[in-house]
């Protein structure tokens, strides 16, 4: 088997690389934790809740999940499928503001 | 980092381990097979009881209101999901996919013995909904609330919970399933056997149950959701109603997003059952036409785009659904163009038989049934998938034929040649023919009978799921006796049915003793060394693959088919994409 | 393994020469469009035409390769093709232009759809398991605001009576409606319980009524006459009953009948006004809904009709006969589904009603019966 | 270690299509890693359609969405610390996602007792963290959120917290049983014969699972609890 291919018994990766990630997503998730703590509203709280929450995924998926090893066709794959929920999200997400829209304009409350 | 080997023993064992608790793909097949046909025969019955209410209103005096959309919701429901979505996964998916790909099992036979038992618990759930106190759910087969769960709906008090937990547990049993088939396919394909070797049958299949995993979770969230909605009285779907002169206590939920993620689940599921079927019937044709299939690539990627393309097409079913209109634009664009790989798929279907040795057999002529029925559901699917057409049809008895044609008759027809075909493989004897073409005759031009003047009464404007048309003036009184004419037909249709299952039985103990590859086929399952195939399928040696799965009158050889296990003869002249 | 069964060629043709046929003799086709998108029907007619030519040709196909390439003896060879890239990219690109030549105009027709005319005027369409109910602007031309929550006795369609907009709305419970004809309007739909679908054939358009939500969609009726409203989402066991008339009219008739109905505020003003038993009894049947299931005119519906019911001799499922008395009524509103009529459904919800809305009720009742004096004097032979 | 890549783009659609074109197997994993992958996939479509439909019913709802930040905050003495316990548990998964990835590394070495060790902890670790669940699930009904109702606002505050972080530690808690069940397989493994032995895959499957978990509660502490 092609030795570039996942992780094998000759080439497991530095257990220091894996502390390094455990404190990078320690990190990242009292970065998240504070950006609530200080309040922070808008764009900005928005844009950094969801960077760091993306960061942190990726870190977790490539190291500890072991992607980072492995061939293309997995990753190709991995990437591939979730894209499938990119317009139910979207769309889900107009279709919310079109009922709470449409809410607003017609109840009284 | 090899995967492992099946080294488990084949041996012989006690009836209990080989026919029940059995971890054989081939048994579990078998058994996903008699209990989807005996849950079919249900609604198959129940079909006639909606139908003679119908054809003929109050003739029989226990079909009330409340029964007929207990009827109505449950054939729907069991014809979709307990019976076509399980036959062809689990039924041929189970039987074909190992004997396909050269494998000895499938990779986790364990996992497979799960998926049916929990299969056998969802459709016993099933049935215990129609013992219940208020009787099965009558909520139409999409269940959408707020109405599944309100008074005023038959079955709203424990159908609809029942009916829930059955979908829920049988998406489990599929999911189960489906893993099993996916990694099957992915991983444990025999020696030369590549992906682009791969008979369509098994292409079907696999991207049936890749779409299953992906698209089930929508089906299993919102059964939950809808369960605590029930049970609970949580407002997931559920506003602020006044039900009947009360306030339930619902608030804030919307019932439209429910419809979302219903067809989220439901458009793929369309597939789910289409796939297997345009696989199947793919090498049925290549088969008994003696020729290679049309355009084999431009089939496998219209597959996989069909399959992809699925997922982004599902609010064309609620085009009045009173979701942002501007949908409509998206989705109408969306559902059009997943029309023209679906297209190819017809041509290359067609194109095959051209200059063909046609056999007509009767998973020949099963096939060509298919063709034409596929062919007139598409197209009719058309017209709902375009939003400004669909405006006057949808909840017509339009909609009513076009998806009894494309996703009922259509891949009906594939299972009926598709068991003639295979017959032979898992018993060892031929149907007999003289009944076959009888269930046949009745049943292809039945459902032209049954289905076609449907469009018109759609066309005419009368809306579907109705327990009864008393004086409305748009319907002429000669509306009613189409209706009638349309029962008669459909009880014949489904006596024929019965003549089928009859034929079933009678030729498993007196039928024509087959020859080991009765049909000349190429593909793998009919090259193993015992037929009917013993536990572990291939004996001492699994086979080696020398060409793709069509090699029908290769020119230079004198033989008219080239079976896939069979070496290359002339180096070079071989087609190139085996 | 036989060339017998030529059969399938030519009943493939027989099936093609049949549909068509069946299209022209078919007496069942469109309905005569009452408003302005007769377009929907050119495009209907458009897509049957092209899908027509797709269906027909690709059978007669089938059909002619099953005779011209049918097995006839066993030296017969079938050519060896693989694959044509040309011919299928070809294919390929001629549906898509087929697709593309229903798809344009479509959308086209659809963005007339969605884009509302500025001169429509609203009006409203109330669903309720299984009425039908509505709501006309009153002067002011506007509609005023709704909530679920605010609908009560005096207030059935929950209107919210401190919206200005509001109190000159025009309410027309339980149908029927009537419309001037060419006045453009914009339909607004809502529920009050479950999913409905305002459909009148002749009008082509439709749309859901979704509780929690106004859904809409515009139209101009064209031509004068009096059309069936259905319900076309499936809303329970009275699905197929739940119907209403609207009537399409000169203006001049549509202004005289608007004037006979009454106002939101004169319907809260007259409720201040003392009823007797049998008027709040009505009143009761209208709010509790029901009319909905059980009709006063004789008319056939869900459950068992209050004309003449009063002192009549009803078989039940278990086969015993029983008096509709003051007794029987209220057991059957109270605690129902105890005792079923024969032919009719156990679907009845219990009516949580005190004792004095029920004697209402049951006053309303007698009074719809010409039998209403029998009283308890029963056995008296 | 990482050289595949470094790979360019053009040997990456090279790669990809070696891959789907060879022979016998697409992925170079073993079955079980495969099929672990594929439910994996499923199960993203699972929580997806939760937090879309949690997202859709927040955005839909007219009435007040409680604030996250105040629901879930812990008084210590007289300091109100918002999210404590969630921080809490984020950090404590956080952990145990670190413990179970070392537990496959020192698997791949052969180091089985350390793993063996690691797995333990990390299963430990998993279940304090269903432990804590438990604790804010009690503490939440005892302020009387309920799936129907709550005091604070829109009533699907609660059906979307019970039933969104319901499903995650059950997630949890079928993971520390299958850690467990691991642990107690490795322990024998020696005495087992070598064909029936768990291999380091095996270890490295369940943390393929672990980490999922892990990955999901990343997204609900995102869109549910900072939101």
């Amino acid at each position: 088997m092609n030795s570039s291919t996942g992780i094998t018994h000759q080439t497991p990766p530095p257990i220091s690389l894996y502390l390094k990630v455990w404190l990078a997503l320690f990190i990242l998730s009292t970065f998240s934790y504070m950006v609530d703590y200080l309040q922070l509203q808008g764009m900005l709280r928005w844009g950094l809740i969801i960077s760091f929450m993306l960061l942190k995924a990726s870190l977790i998926v490539s190291i500890f999940m072991h992607v980072f090893w492995e061939r293309w066709a997995l990753i190709g794959s991995l990437i591939a499928v979730p894209t499938l929920l990119i317009s139910l999200i979207i769309l889900m997400a107009i279709e919310a503001d079109f009922i709470h829209l449409n809410r607003l304009l017609f109840f009284a409350h | 980092m090899t995967a492992p080997d099946t080294h488990s023993t084949y041996g012989p064992q006690s009836f209990w381990w080989k026919y029940i608790w059995s971890q054989d793909h081939k048994v579990i097949a078998i058994q996903y097979f008699i209990t989807s046909l005996a849950i079919g025969l249900v609604a198959l019955v129940l079909s006639w009881l909606m139908r003679i209410q119908i054809g003929f209103p109050g003739a029989l005096e226990f079909i009330d209101a409340n029964a007929y959309y207990q009827f109505l919701t449950m054939h729907g429901m069991i014809m979709v999901i307990y019976l076509l979505t399980a036959m062809f996964l689990g039924g041929f998916g189970n039987y074909l996919i190992p004997l396909m790909i050269g494998a000895r099992d499938m990779v986790f036979p364990f996992l497979n013995m799960l998926s049916y038992w929990l299969y056998l618990l969802a459709v016993i759930i099933l049935v215990c909904g129609f013992f219940v106190p208020g009787g099965s759910t009558g909520a139409g087969w999409t269940l959408y609330p707020p109405q599944a769960i309100l008074p005023g709906t038959p079955g709203s008090d424990w159908g609809i919970i029942f009916m829930l937990v059955s979908l829920v547990t049988f998406v489990i049993a599929a999911t189960m399933g489906g893993l099993n088939y996916v990694t099957t396919v992915l991983q444990a394909r025999t020696r030369g056997m590549t992906l682009m070797r791969m008979p369509l049958t098994v292409w079907g299949i696999f991207i049936a149950s890749l779409m299953a995993l992906l698209a089930f979770p929508a089906l299993f969230v919102s059964g939950l959701m809808m369960l605590s909605d029930k049970i609970l009285g949580s407002s997931f779907f559920m506003p602020a109603i006044i039900s009947m002169g009360q306030d339930p206590g619902y608030s804030g939920g919307s019932p439209i997003l429910f419809q979302h993620l219903f067809w989220f689940f439901g458009h793929p599921e369309v597939y789910i059952v289409a796939l297997p079927a345009f696989g199947i019937v793919s090498d049925l044709i290549s088969c008994h036409a003696r020729k290679g299939i049309f355009g084999y690539r431009m089939m496998v990627w219209a597959i996989v785009s069909i399959a992809a393309l699925s997922f982004i097409v599902w609010a064309h079913h609620m085009y009045v659904s009173g979701m942002n209109p501007l949908f409509g634009f998206f989705f109408a664009t969306t559902t059009l163009i997943i029309a023209v790989p679906t297209a190819i798929k017809v041509y290359n279907w067609t194109l095959t038989l051209w200059q063909g040795d046609i056999h007509l057999t009767l998973p020949m002529l099963f096939s060509v049934a298919f063709i034409s029925t596929f062919l007139i559901g598409g197209l009719t699917g058309l017209f709902l998938g375009n939003v400004i057409v669909d405006l006057p049809l949808s909840d017509t008895y339009f909609v009513v034929a076009h998806f009894h044609m494309v996703m009922g008759m259509a891949p009906v027809m594939v299972v009926f040649g598709a068991i003639y075909h295979w017959y032979p493989m898992v018993t060892g004897r031929l149907l007999n023919t003289t009944l076959g073409h009888w269930h046949f005759w009745v049943t292809f031009i039945g459902s032209y009978a049954i289905y076609f003047p449907m469009h018109y009464l759609g066309i005419l404007g009368m809306p579907r799921r109705y327990y009864a048309y008393e004086d409305y003036s748009f319907i002429p009184p000669s509306a009613q006796d189409l209706n009638a004419f349309i029962t008669v037909a459909a009880l014949i249709v489904g006596f024929f049915q019965l003549l089928f299952l009859f034929n079933l039985i009678y030729s498993f103990f007196r039928g024509e003793k087959a020859s080991a590859n009765p049909w000349r086929a190429t593909s793998l399952e009919w090259q193993t060394p015992d037929i009917p195939p013993t536990h572990g399928n291939w004996g001492a040696q699994q086979p080696t693959v020398y060409r793709w799965a069509y090699d029908f009158n290769v020119p230079g050889h004198s033989s008219d088919f080239i079976p896939q296990n069979t070496p290359v003869m002339n180096e070079g002249k071989d087609h190139e994409i085996r | 393994m036989t060339n017998k069964h030529m059969e399938i060629a030519l009943v493939l043709v027989l099936i093609v020469v049949a549909t068509v046929i069946f299209h022209w003799l078919s007496p069942w086709w469109l309905t005569e469009p009452a408003s302005n998108w007769g377009e929907i029907d050119a495009m209907l007619i458009a897509t049957l035409v092209i899908t027509s030519f797709f269906f027909i040709t690709i059978n007669l196909f089938i059909a002619y390769c099953l005779w011209r390439f049918r097995h006839k003896s066993d030296d017969q060879r079938a050519a060896f093709q693989p694959e044509n890239k040309k011919l299928e990219w070809a294919l390929t690109l001629f549906t898509t232009v087929g697709i593309s030549a229903m798809l344009a105009p479509g959308l086209w027709v659809y963005s007339d759809f969605v884009t509302v005319p500025k001169e429509a005027s609203p009006i409203e369409v109330v669903g309720q398991q299984w009425q039908w109910s509505y709501r006309l602007p009153g002067k002011d031309g506007q509609l005023g605001k709704s909530d679920i929550s605010l609908i009560n006795a005096k207030n059935p369609l929950g209107l919210d009576s401190q919206d200005k907009h509001a109190l000159d709305d025009i309410l027309i419970l339980n149908g029927p409606l009537m419309l001037p004809v060419h006045e453009t309007v914009q339909v607004f739909l809502r529920s009050k319980d479950v999913l409905h679908d305002f459909y009148v054939p002749e009008f082509r358009v439709k749309m859901d009524l979704v509780p929690g939500l106004v859904s809409s969609f515009w139209f101009t009726p064209t031509r004068t006459g009096s059309f069936d409203v259905l319900c076309a989402e499936l809303c329970g066991v009275g699905h197929y009953n739940m119907r209403s008339k609207i009537t399409i009219t000169s203006p001049d008739n549509y202004q005289s009948w608007l004037a006979t109905q009454p106002t939101f505020q004169r319907l809260l003003n007259q409720q201040s006004r003392s009823l007797n038993q049998v008027e709040q009894g009505k009143e009761l049947a209208q709010q509790q809904g029901c009319l909905a299931c059980h009709s006063v005119d004789g008319s056939a519906s869900v459950g068992p009709g209050w004309l003449n019911l009063y002192g009549k001799q009803e078989e039940l499922t278990t086969g015993e006969v029983v008096q509709v008395d003051d007794d029987y009524l209220k057991r059957a509103i109270t605690a129902p589904n105890t005792q079923i009529v024969t032919g009719f459904a156990a679907i009845m919800p219990a009516m949580p009603l005190d004792e004095k809305q029920l004697t209402a009720i049951i006053a309303y009742i007698k009074s719809l019966s010409d039998k209403s004096d029998i009283q308890q004097d029963k056995e008296v032979p | 270690m990482a050289s595949v890549n470094n790979s360019s783009n053009s040997s990456v659609w090279q790669e990809i299509s070696t891959d789907f074109s060879g022979d016998q197997r697409v992925f170079q994993l073993s079955w079980g890693k495969t099929m672990m992958w594929m439910f994996l996939l499923g199960d993203v479509f699972v929580f997806s359609c939760l937090l879309i439909s949690y997202m859709s019913v927040r955005i839909t709802t007219t009435a007040e969405w409680p604030n996250s930040a105040d629901v879930f905050s812990l008084t210590i003495g007289t300091q109100t610390v918002p999210l404590l316990l969630i921080a809490i548990m984020t950090f404590i998964l956080i952990t145990s996602s670190g413990t179970m990835a070392i537990a496959v590394n020192y698997a791949f070495q052969d180091k089985l007792r350390r793993s063996q060790f690691l797995i333990l902890a990390t299963a430990l670790l998993g279940l304090s963290f269903v432990g804590m669940q438990a604790l804010e699930w009690s503490k939440l009904i005892h302020e009387g959120v309920r799936p129907w109702s709550n005091p604070m606002g829109a009533s699907q505050f609660g059906a979307c917290f019970f039933l969104i972080t319901g499903f995650h530690g059950l997630h949890v808690s079928i993971g520390v049983i299958y850690l467990l069940l691991l642990a107690k397989k490795l322990s024998n493994n020696h005495r087992q014969k070598p064909e029936n032995r768990l291999s380091a895959n095996a270890v490295e499957i369940a943390g393929l699972y672990w980490h999922f978990v892990d990955l999901v509660w990343v997204f609900i502490f995102a869109l549910f609890y900072l939101w």
